[in-house]
């Protein structure tokens, strides 16, 4: 797994890589919330385009965030979810609290 | 029911060892000729026990046991069973309970997972001598050549 | 030399099952970030020893015997184990020369492959009790990050 | 594994799609010598651009069929062959015997 952070608009955008299970998990996290301390931004785009797995672990790592990041009042959305990992984050319920985009810049226009 | 084939793989109680059981659990699967999207929900279901297992099984300790999985296919289902001989679980009703977790940092979703996944979900476990998750899946007949 | 990481698999003598092999020995090369041709390396050696336990070791009899594979990550190299309790091999030198093969349908190149694909190769076999290949890849320091 | 075949300006089109082991191999052979009963071609085209894996029991099958053809005058050509099987055929030597084109319309053009 591999994630890389940038920052668009004063939104952190994460890009990951690979699957998001609990070995990554840690990793996930830290490099998250290195770069959300770092920039102090408090909206955050996942962008899943190359995520092909994700289980509870990923998500507890995503939930996470979520918590920290609306404590602010701010807000986590994720785009280009893979039809695997849509059917995962449905069943979790973490759509109701995540909203899904096709693009980057669809997500961008939403903050 | 006839076993038409079977696989045991012992692992290292490892987080790298998560996803080498899923993709052998997928590589399995595949033999029944089911469509992807359940295949993905076995890798799903394996992930969260396994992952069961190195967490809270073993406590992250490598050197704390082995964690052995055994699939099983049979002519109308596929059946995969995880066992970890580590810490156990005290009360398995609330365990299974969705959002119940005993590590604050985790979502309590594991087994929830597992069972909305497969078709059959089967827990043993005894403190201190470990814990068994039984999973099956069926292969409707329209399924297979 | 210190262990980070073993798998053990027991696989029935079945020709599927050469597929379900390949694809852990894969899984579990991956761990040591080699570059992808040699990973495509070790799936070739995995499957050809695989291949000649269920055909050479069992006679193609599913019922004959189980298959192990064990497969080891030591910092410095891959080992993978394939043992049968089978047929066994009278003459290993001869068994390992190119061309030769038992088996007139066959190309007799498996042990060819397996020596030109991974760093050792060692055979061992005793007529009537099986057969066990040992065979394993050097992890080039520059290649772990 | 999927092996279909078709016959075109008198060579034989072989198509395969997956991993060619001892567990296709059967099938493999049966395909194509039904189909080379069936039409009486004397050459042949592999196309291997949906083979990710080759062993040396898929090559046995290719052998087999250039005894067969060449016994024939016949010869067998491959297409489209990814480099993990390229690698494959080459360190077996059948590269000497089976030439190796792009595509199907180069390979039919030599034949
Ligand atoms: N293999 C196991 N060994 C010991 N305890 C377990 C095991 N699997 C699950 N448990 C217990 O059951 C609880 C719920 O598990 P689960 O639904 O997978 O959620 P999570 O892994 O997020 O905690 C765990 O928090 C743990 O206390
Ligand atoms: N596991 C085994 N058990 C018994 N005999 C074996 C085994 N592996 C190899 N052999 C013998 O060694 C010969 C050469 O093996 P190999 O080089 O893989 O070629 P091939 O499989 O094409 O015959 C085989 O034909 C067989 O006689």
């Amino acid at each position: 797994m591999k994630t890389t952070t940038v920052l668009k608009q004063g939104v952190l955008i994460v890009q990951i890589e690979g699957e998001l299970d609990m070995h990554g998990a840690d990793k996930f996290r830290e490099t998250i919330d290195t770069a959300l301390d770092a920039c102090g931004a408090k909206n955050m785009i996942l962008d899943l385009q190359d995520v092909s797995f994700i289980d509870s672990s990923g998500l507890g790592v995503i939930l996470g965030r979520y918590k920290r990041l609306s404590a602010l009042d701010g807000r986590i959305l994720a785009v280009r979810v893979q039809p695997q990992v849509a059917h995962i984050l449905e069943l979790s319920g973490l759509l109701k609290i995540i909203e899904v985009y096709p693009s980057q810049t669809d997500a961008l226009a939403q903050l | 029911m006839e076993i038409k084939n079977q696989l045991t793989m012992k692992l290292q109680s490892l987080s790298e060892n998560v996803g080498i059981a899923r993709i052998a659990a997928a590589a399995f699967a595949a033999q029944a000729d089911l469509p992807i999207s359940e295949i993905d929900e076995i890798k799903v279901a394996v992930s969260e026990a396994v992952s069961n297992s190195v967490i809270h099984g073993y406590g992250n300790d490598p050197k704390a046991g082995i964690i052995e999985c055994t699939m099983t296919l049979y002519e109308e289902m596929l059946e995969y069973i995880v066992i970890d001989y580590g810490k156990g679980i005290e009360d398995i009703a609330l365990a299974r309970q969705a959002s119940y977790s005993s590590d604050p940092e985790r979502m309590g979703l594991g087994f929830v997972f597992m069972e909305s996944f497969m078709d059959e979900l089967e827990v043993r476990s005894e403190v201190g001598q470990g814990t068994t998750v039984r999973m099956c899946k069926k292969i409707s007949p329209r399924k297979t050549h």
